[in-house]
């Protein structure tokens, strides 16, 4: 194997055959080492929350990352290639600037209000510009209800949280529920478990940087659509109401109906894989 | 529908369907009672010696190197998918790659297993590593499927790193994407040591010299099955997969893959096979007409012994390979499920008898001219080893299948359609 | 260089010269090389496709019914092949070699994994592995040659020319301060202990050796010669039969007519 | 704290190189004392006046004697000469009894490795001591290693348990790699056969 | 620091790490494949100076002159002598590996008793001496018209004579040889002449031979094989035997009706067995008209010729009837038959009354031939005792009530008489070369104690020795070396005694004279009566056995001898011969009766029947089955017993002469 072994000749065909199976040991192990390396340099620079929410996207279905834009008929039916993150997106501005949408405020739908001064995430998580420059964080209605009175794990104040990367956490019956972060930017302040809302953050931009989030009329179209989903996740369970048009929610979705799959419900609602 | 009673829910991505706890171990069962006995059978090879195989001096080879030649061809659906996918550019067999790599890591180490059982001594295996004959096709063999085998279990990692519980992880998750990021290197060396080790197998036969129902003149070091086995291999791997797609849709009841999927499979299967076909007639025409008959063999000769007559030939070429290339290339016929599988099976099957053809045939053929036919029947201890690699592939699979995304079409193809156009689903609130 | 020269003995190309007519069939070459080479007793369940008998005499008849039958023996061992020697390729990790100072094809047992595809390549089944322990009954391994180490299970031997002897040959040589051996010295086992002195051995390229001139003679051939092996074992018969199907390259199956 | 993992990963690193390098050879061979002590040094020195060759003979057939037979000691110990302890325990434990010493050989090759000495010495011209050290020279035996798994003495894998080296007089054990080298370097037959049986 | 389970993999991750910078790994590696070349159960070769030894072999009659290679006092091969004309460097493969012997699977150890106890077989050891008691006990008590017999299979040595005087001192005492095959031609011819003969194979240059195994272990192989360039060879046999394989010209003939072909011949060349025509001959054997009178015109033109009728080792002799014609036919051609050695003593079992032999001491030494048991057993009292003085528990062992080892070849000092094909009378010494197990008593020192007359083998050899000294005749030759001294040349019998027992033969001079050239008219025609008496006598079948069973075995392979557990080369690992319990039949008799090759099958005779393995061999005569004696599969070493009768005890003995043709039944198993 080693030219110092008595079994190895410098004969062309040893030389090319061992030369061939040392560049392949070579490559493989380089690149597997190249791996390991760049992902403990990850590791340092915190990008698990950013690769997370890719690799959770990637495995999304199609009809889960439909475009905002999808949702409220402005263009035909459309997946969204930036993990819903739309201040990458080339498309999106010239959809704002067509400003097709009108400026419709609606702030019920199912029977659960959505205020128009926030804008929204589609994980559920919303976001509020304050006066003072920070910006509030909470759960949507919809959301609430799906949590029920779940136990919510908040970040330390002084943490760091990234859109898409994970804000907080709820602890369910049917295991944790990681609530995505609408904002960049570093925890002030956490709200109560009750509270109207959960977390105080200083964004990082200086500003809230709203590209990206819901707001106005496009809210109705995305809670109605995320109510077609639910319903669609919950179907197989039959529970023994029935939600017709106009209907509303139950304040504690779990509690009511406790037999649902509630990990699949919440993996679909939440956007997690 | 995950139901109460799947425990292991946790482990399972979120919208892939998988059946209950007590059902998958029920599945289970039967696998793992196979293993265990297939263990005691190689584990009685092992201690007691070969002596508990029904292989003799004459057929130094038996059922494991016809199996592990066939189960590594069928493997070769592997790499040949990676090939064309991160090579060729075939988006669409993303659809099927992680089966595919869990296929071929299933079928190498099944095969390295094997082979580990069924040398003599395997404590020495690695002199092959620090003596090397590097005329030795076999040397080739175990360089590849040693280096093929890492390249597998590597390019397994990021499928299993994906596992709901596993990506929690940070340091899986980020390893899980970098490695994937460099997935075309691997694939690419993964390819390179797959053509390699497939033809070196076929080289295996090829070579002897002294067998001339095997021998076959070619080109450089490598005889012309060198080539036929890389050919056939590739030409049967994307029916493989297909084949296996098909399978575990219908063992699991979910749609895995679009039929596009299976079309562009079937496709570049029939198109290959149709190619293999013709270099496999001019081969043997040549074998017949001036390769065999210059080393003293009148071709004739070889199929004078029964069982193994010309039908092995024609079935061989036209039933397993002729047949299933035209049903293949034949898109009306592709597009429809049971002609493809059909297919697939039939050129599957090919591939069997053909690696069937090159070891057990090869050694029953005496080549003394006083010498007889013999024949040879493997024993319970050989059979067991073999299902124990059976059972081994189909627990990994199953796992893999379970808590890992193999095909990441099956979630959008299995969503859930409504049974009522207005399900029952929430209370109407007050 | 001159030193190369005087370090190493000249080469030798050693054969046999096989007499099938002298040939009875005793197996007294099969026992003596099992002796020489300490090969064990055969287990219980080993058979003729099990054992291990580097020397094989083979039976094959004319065809012919009784009572025109006639059965000739042809003794086989590796035939020390000499080019695209068949074995020698194909192994792995250089077990087995061609020894450019004797011809000998060397099996290195010690250095075998037991893979047998040496075996699948050998045309003449000159090839055996051991598919059990050596065992010999209690009390008989004090009788083994202390010239020839025992093989263990899972490996593959053969035939060597009785390599131990010439080791032996070498030694005395050396002793004397030769180089070269004397040829009378080196006999393997099985030429030795032929009662009818049917097998010759010798240097076939020492052109005064009894065996190159045999091997020169018109009645003399050799086993599937178109295999191009070039075998260092000759066989000599004058019997039109024998040597029609002996020397045939293609399978004729004849046994037991 | 954070620094922990790589503190521990390379604690495990540090006490396994300890393991490896001072732990593990010694670990791996077994000790064994000679069933006497024999000092070459008095017998080959003025009193005795005995050479190398009284002893270790080259027989006409060229195999080599090796460690003689008792006789060979009994010759001028029938009889108790200097009444040392061990001359006691060589005529009462074999001497008397007529049992052979059970010496361990520090250079025995496994049973399948022909070694001529015939050829190596007649013809080679090697020193004795080329291979066997100054063993002539010494006063104790010392004791007998064995190689617990492979059974070898360590005098064939040599003393350094890394064998790395880089010149070639620097190989002091008795390998395969050894004997080739050496083989290679004089150019005489490395045949496998050469030196298997 | 928290030490945690992460810890721990930490640190267990960063020892995997290191390992691999130690030698650890690697030199387990290497160390785990080293001792795959050298585990403990492959066993440790012998080491220590290699010297030769000489002795002579004793397994057989053939009395091949031996050369050891031997490590210390271990043999560790045996070869042939080159250098002496007795066995010219040849040796058999029962030889090659006569050294195996003292360490088969199937020796005897220790005496011991065997006694069937309710169906159930009881084994007790006892020493010798309880041996020797309880064989007393039973001498004392013999019952009237019972005897004891020693049974001699090596007649004409020191030995036999110690024996018959011994049989003398014993309770109605008789010494019997069991029946003879080799040397039965000329020891008949011996008997009707008077005149001691023996033949001169090397001046032979026509052989005739009736079913001996003339090329296949016959007479000393060496020299037989020495002297076959130079005779032409006509081998007449029912089969093709090895023999008529490699014979010149093979006369098949009808199993039993070899007579019928020699008194055709002894009618055309002396015109004494009258009506014997070619025609008449090919009626009644087989044989073709022209094949009978192209062989009188040979016998007739040859200038030494040899008729030899000595049988197959497993197929039994000749009939004393037929074998007084074949010692004719001697006599009526130029024969190489010549005057010379000492006369052959046997005393054929045969003769002895039925159910008369009380006590029945068998000797350890073996005929070489396998004399089924069934030929002693009918010559058994009930109850007899009977005592095997065999090394082995195989062979009489298997039947013997005591069983009192000897001492295995080359254990012991023994003798090696006049060799059946040598030209002239011979004695060798067989010097022990491996030192004797305890628990083996010589078996003439173990009867002449019953006999009360103490006896050392030893100092009897010595007095032969001295014997031969005193008369000053023949020659001694030295195996080392090959070197001939004329016995004259030694000055005293210790000299020539040492001289023996360093490996050399004594051999008595060629003499220069003819055999009696001319049978008498009458010696003729009592030949030719006996032998169509025989004839007429034969030949009868049994319709519901209507196959011809012929037995064969190699010498030294059946019966009471032993082969080392190596000849598994020959009869397990190879299809160079069939094992005991085969049975070849022609592809024709396979057909009718639905044997395939390889099949198993049921032999029926009038004596019981036998399973055996088919072998369907195109030499074989339609109608007849070849089956094979010995060795029997378990007494080659490893493979277990197979527990039923071998084809050996259903051979039926036949008046006086034994079992040479049966009529048989085959049938699938």
């Amino acid at each position: 194997m080693f030219p110092n072994d008595y079994a190895f000749h410098w004969s062309p065909l040893h030389v090319l055959f061992l030369g061939i199976f040392f560049t392949v040991l070579i490559v493989v192990g380089s690149h597997f080492a190249v791996a390991l390396w760049r992902a403990s340099r990850g590791l340092r620079q915190n990008r698990y929350d950013a690769i997370r929410w890719h690799a959770d996207f990637e495995d999304f279905p199609p009809e889960l990352r439909a475009c905002r834009h999808a949702l409220t008929g402005e263009c035909a039916d459309r997946k969204c290639p930036n993990a819903f993150d739309c201040r990458q997106c080339r498309l999106h501005p010239m959809f704002i600037a067509k400003g097709l949408l009108p400026a419709e405020c609606m702030e019920e739908v199912g029977g659960m209000i959505f205020p128009a001064d926030r804008y929204y995430h589609r994980g559920h998580a919303w976001a509020r510009a304050e006066a003072d420059g920070t910006v509030t964080v909470g759960l949507d209605e919809l959301a609430r209800r799906l949590v029920g009175d779940a136990p919510a794990q908040l970040p330390e104040p002084g943490t760091t949280i990234q859109v898409n990367g994970s804000a907080w956490q709820y602890q369910t019956g049917s295991g944790s529920v990681r609530i995505l972060s609408p904002v960049d930017g570093e925890v002030l302040a956490t709200g109560g478990a009750s509270g109207e809302w959960m977390l105080k953050v200083r964004p990082s931009a200086g500003s809230l940087d709203t590209r990206h989030l819901l707001r106005g009329a496009e809210v109705k179209a995305w809670i109605t659509r995320e109510l077609e989903r639910l319903q669609l996740a919950l179907a197989p369970e039959p529970t023994g109401a029935t939600l017709a048009d106009g209907g509303v929610l139950v304040e504690d979705l779990p509690r009511a109906n406790p037999s649902a799959d509630w990990d699949r419900v919440y993996g679909e609602i939440f956007l997690e894989v | 529908m995950a139901s109460q009673s799947t425990f292991d829910r946790h482990l399972i991505i979120r919208g892939l369907e998988r059946c209950s706890t007590p059902r998958f171990l029920l599945w289970l069962l039967p696998w793992v009672l196979l293993l265990a006995f297939g263990l005691y059978g190689a584990g009685l090879c092992l201690v007691r010696g070969l002596n508990q195989t029904n292989m003799d001096n004459r057929f130094a080879f038996g059922l494991w190197i016809f199996l592990d030649l066939t189960v590594i061809a069928l493997g070769a659906g592997a790499f040949f998918t990676g090939f064309l996918l991160y090579i060729l550019k075939k988006k669409e067999l993303k659809a099927v790659i992680n089966s595919a790599v869990v296929i071929g890591l299933v079928c190498y180490s099944g095969a390295v297993a094997v082979l580990a059982v069924d040398v003599g001594q395997p404590l020495r295996a690695w002199f092959t590593f620090w003596h090397p004959n590097t005329h030795s096709m076999l040397a080739e063999v175990t360089f590849c499927i040693t280096c093929y085998l890492t390249v597998l279990v590597i390019e397994y990692l990021p499928v299993i790193l994906r596992n709901r519980k596993l990506r929690q992880i940070p340091s899986f998750l980020l390893f899980e994407h970098e490695l994937h990021k460099l997935m075309y290197v691997f694939a690419g060396v993964g390819t390179f040591l797959s053509f390699f080790h497939q033809g070196s197998l076929g080289g295996l036969y090829g070579v002897l010299h002294g067998r001339p129902f095997a021998y076959r003149a070619g080109f450089a070091l490598w005889p012309s099955t060198f080539f036929l086995f890389i050919l056939s291999a590739a030409a049967v791997g994307p029916s493989f997969i297909a084949l296996s797609t098909w399978v575990v849709s219908k063992i699991s009841r979910k749609r895995l893959a679009r039929p596009e999927v299976y079309d562009l499979l079937g496709k570049v299967s029939g198109r290959l096979l149709i190619l293999y076909v013709l270099a496999k007639t001019v081969d043997t025409v040549i074998w017949i007409n001036a390769t065999s008959p210059d080393r003293g063999f009148p071709a004739a000769m070889f199929y004078s012994w029964k069982p193994f007559g010309t039908w092995l030939l024609f079935a061989e070429i036209a039933l397993f390979g002729l047949l299933p290339a035209l049903i293949l290339l034949d898109g009306k016929r592709r597009r429809r499920m049971p002609w493809l599988i059909s297919a697939a099976a039939l050129a599957s099957a090919g591939i069997a008898l053909n690696r069937f053809v090159m070891t057990i045939q090869t050694l029953a053929l005496p080549t003394l001219p006083f010498d007889r036919f013999l024949t040879y029947f493997p024993s319970w201890q050989e059979t067991a080893t073999f299902l124990a690699v059976v059972a081994f592939g189909v627990l990994v699979y199953s796992f893999s299948f379970r808590y890992a995304v193999l095909f990441p079409q099956e979630k959008e193809l299995n969503v859930a359609q409504p049974s009522q156009p207005e399900p029952e689903l929430v209370a109407v609130g007050d | 260089m001159s030193t190369t020269t005087a370090k190493n003995a000249k080469n030798a190309r050693y054969g046999m010269v096989i007499d099938l007519d002298r040939c009875n069939g005793c197996g007294a070459c099969m026992v003596a090389c099992a002796v020489e080479n300490n090969v064990p007793p055969a287990q219980a369940k080993a058979t003729a496709r099990t054992g291990i008998t580097w020397m094989r005499v083979e039976n094959v008849a004319n065809g012919a019914s009784f009572p025109e039958h006639r059965t000739a023996f042809i003794p086989i061992m590796c035939q020390q092949c000499g080019e695209e020697t068949p074995c020698v390729s194909v192994c792995p990790q250089q077990a087995v070699e061609v020894d450019p100072k004797t011809g000998i094809v060397d099996q290195m047992p010690q250095r075998c994994l037991g893979c047998r595809y040496c075996m699948a390549a050998c045309p003449y089944h000159a090839r055996y592995f051991n598919w059990w322990d050596p065992e010999w009954p209690a009390g008989m391994e004090k009788a083994l040659n202390p010239e020839v180490a025992p093989r263990m299970r899972g490996v593959v031997e053969k035939c060597n020319f009785c390599h131990g002897r010439y080791h032996a040959a070498k030694a005395k040589a050396a002793a004397a301060g030769r180089r070269d051996i004397d040829p009378a010295d080196y006999q393997p086992a099985c030429v030795e202990a032929c009662p009818t002195r049917a097998i010759v051995f010798g240097d076939l390229d020492d052109r005064s050796s009894q065996a190159a001139q045999l091997a020169k003679s018109p009645d003399a051939f050799r086993l599937l010669p178109k295999l191009g092996t070039e075998p260092k074992i000759y066989y000599l018969t004058r019997r039109p039969w024998v040597r029609e199907i002996a020397s045939a390259s293609s399978p004729a199956e004849v046994r037991r007519g | 704290m954070k620094h922990s993992g790589k503190i521990s990963f390379f604690a495990g690193f540090a006490v396994m190189l300890a393991v490896g390098w001072a732990g593990f050879p010694r670990l791996l061979y077994r000790g064994t004392p000679q069933p006497l002590s024999f000092s070459h040094k008095v017998h080959t020195g003025e009193k005795a006046g005995m050479k190398c060759e009284d002893c270790h003979v080259l027989r006409a057939s060229g195999s080599f004697g090796g460690v003689p037979a008792l006789e060979s000691c009994a010759g001028c110990h029938a009889a108790p000469m200097t009444g040392t302890a061990p001359e006691k325990r060589l005529i009462d434990n074999y001497v008397t009894p007529n049992r052979e010493i059970p010496w361990l050989i520090y250079s025995r090759q496994p049973d399948n490795v022909y070694f001529s000495h015939a050829n190596h010495i007649r013809l080679a011209k090697l020193a004795c001591k080329q291979c066997h050290g100054d063993h002539g020279d010494t006063d104790t035996l010392r004791p007998y290693q064995e190689d617990r798994v492979s059974g070898y003495s360590k005098d064939i894998w040599g003393s350094s348990i890394s064998r790395i080296s880089f010149g070639r007089g620097r190989r002091d054990g008795m390998r395969m790699d050894d004997c080739v080298s050496c083989h290679r370097e004089h150019k005489v037959s490395d045949s496998c056969l050469a030196c298997h049986k | 620091m928290n030490f945690g389970r992460r810890t721990l993999l930490q640190f267990a991750g960063g020892s995997a790490a290191g390992a691999l910078f130690t030698p650890i790994p690697w030199r387990l590696l290497w160390d785990s494949a080293v001792w795959t070349q050298n585990w403990s159960w492959i066993p440790k070769l012998p080491r220590g100076e290699v010297t030769e030894k000489f002795s002579t072999c004793t397994l057989c009659p053939a009395a091949c002159p031996v050369k050891a290679r031997c490590v210390g006092n271990q043999p560790v091969s045996l070869t042939g002598v080159a250098a002496t004309a007795e066995s010219n460097g040849a040796l058999c493969p029962v030889g090659l590996a006569g050294h195996h012997l003292p360490y088969h699977p199937k020796r005897a150890v220790l005496p011991f008793r065997r006694r069937s106890v309710n169906g159930k077989v009881a084994v007790s050891p006892l020493s010798a001496d309880e041996a020797a008691a309880a064989i007393a006990e039973r001498l004392n008590a013999l019952p009237a018209g019972q005897s004891t017999v020693i049974l001699d299979e090596r007649p004409g040595r020191v030995t036999s004579r110690i024996y018959q005087t011994l049989a003398a001192k014993l309770p109605r005492g008789e010494y019997v040889t069991s029946p003879q095959t080799e040397g039965g031609t000329l020891a008949k011819l011996e008997s009707l002449t008077g005149t001691p003969a023996a033949m001169n194979m090397a001046g032979a240059d026509l052989v005739v031979s009736f079913g001996t195994p003339l090329l296949d272990g016959w007479g000393t192989p060496g020299r037989v094989f020495a002297a076959r360039d130079r005779f032409r060879l006509i081998q007449v046999e029912p089969l093709l035997s090895r023999t008529a394989a490699a014979a010149d010209l093979w006369i098949p003939v009808y199993p039993g009706t070899e007579a019928a072909l020699a008194l055709g011949l002894l009618n055309l060349l002396t015109g004494a067995a009258s009506g014997w025509t070619p025609e008449k001959v090919q009626s009644v054997s087989g044989v073709p008209a022209e094949s009978v009178a192209r062989i009188a015109a040979e016998l007739k033109a040859a200038k030494a010729a040899l008729v030899i009728a000595d049988g197959d080792p497993g197929g039994g002799a000749f009939s004393p009837d037929e074998q007084s014609l074949f010692a004719a036919l001697n006599l009526a051609v130029d024969s190489a038959v010549h005057p010379c050695g000492v006369p052959r003593v046997t005393r054929p079992i045969e003769a002895l009354p039925d159910a008369s032999i009380g006590v029945l001491l068998c000797d350890a030494a073996s005929s070489g031939a396998g004399t089924p048991w069934r030929v002693i057993a009918r010559k058994l009292a009930p109850a007899a005792m009977v005592v095997s003085l065999s090394p082995f528990l195989e062979g009489y062992g298997r039947h013997a009530e005591l069983i009192v080892p000897a001492p295995a070849y080359l254990e012991s000092l023994q003798e090696v008489p006049t060799a059946p094909d040598a030209p002239a009378a011979g004695f060798a010494l067989a010097p022990p070369l491996i030192p004797a197990r305890p628990g083996a008593t010589e078996p003439a020192e173990f009867i002449a104690r019953l006999a009360g007359e103490p006896v050392t083998l030893s100092v009897e050899l010595k007095k032969h020795v001295e014997a031969l000294h005193a008369t000053g005749k023949g020659e001694v030759v030295r195996y080392a070396g090959g070197e001939v001294t004329p016995v004259k040349d030694f000055k005293t019998s210790d000299e020539l005694w040492n001289a023996l027992n360093q490996g050399a033969c004594w051999r008595q001079g060629l003499p220069a004279g003819m055999y009696a050239s001319k049978p008498s008219a009458r010696l003729l025609q009592a030949a030719v009566q006996s032998a169509e008496r025989r004839l007429a006598a034969g030949g009868q079948t049994d319709p519901a056995r209507p196959l011809m069973l012929i037995t064969t075995a190699w010498r030294a392979t059946a019966g009471n001898a032993q082969v080392s557990p190596l000849l598994t080369k020959l009869y397990q690992e190879s299809e160079l011969r069939e094992p005991g319990n085969s049975a070849a039949i022609h592809p024709d008799t396979s057909q009718k009766l639905n044997l395939k090759h390889g099949g198993q099958a049921i032999l029926t005779t009038a004596c019981g029947s036998c399973p055996v393995a088919i072998v369907v061999d195109a030499g074989v005569m339609p109608g007849v089955v070849s089956a094979v004696i010995g060795p029997t599969v378990d007494s080659i070493g490893a493979a277990p017993r197979n527990g039923g009768s071998t084809i050996g005890d259903i051979c039926a003995p036949d008046g006086d002469a034994p079992w040479r043709v049966t009529s048989a039944q085959l049938r699938r198993a």
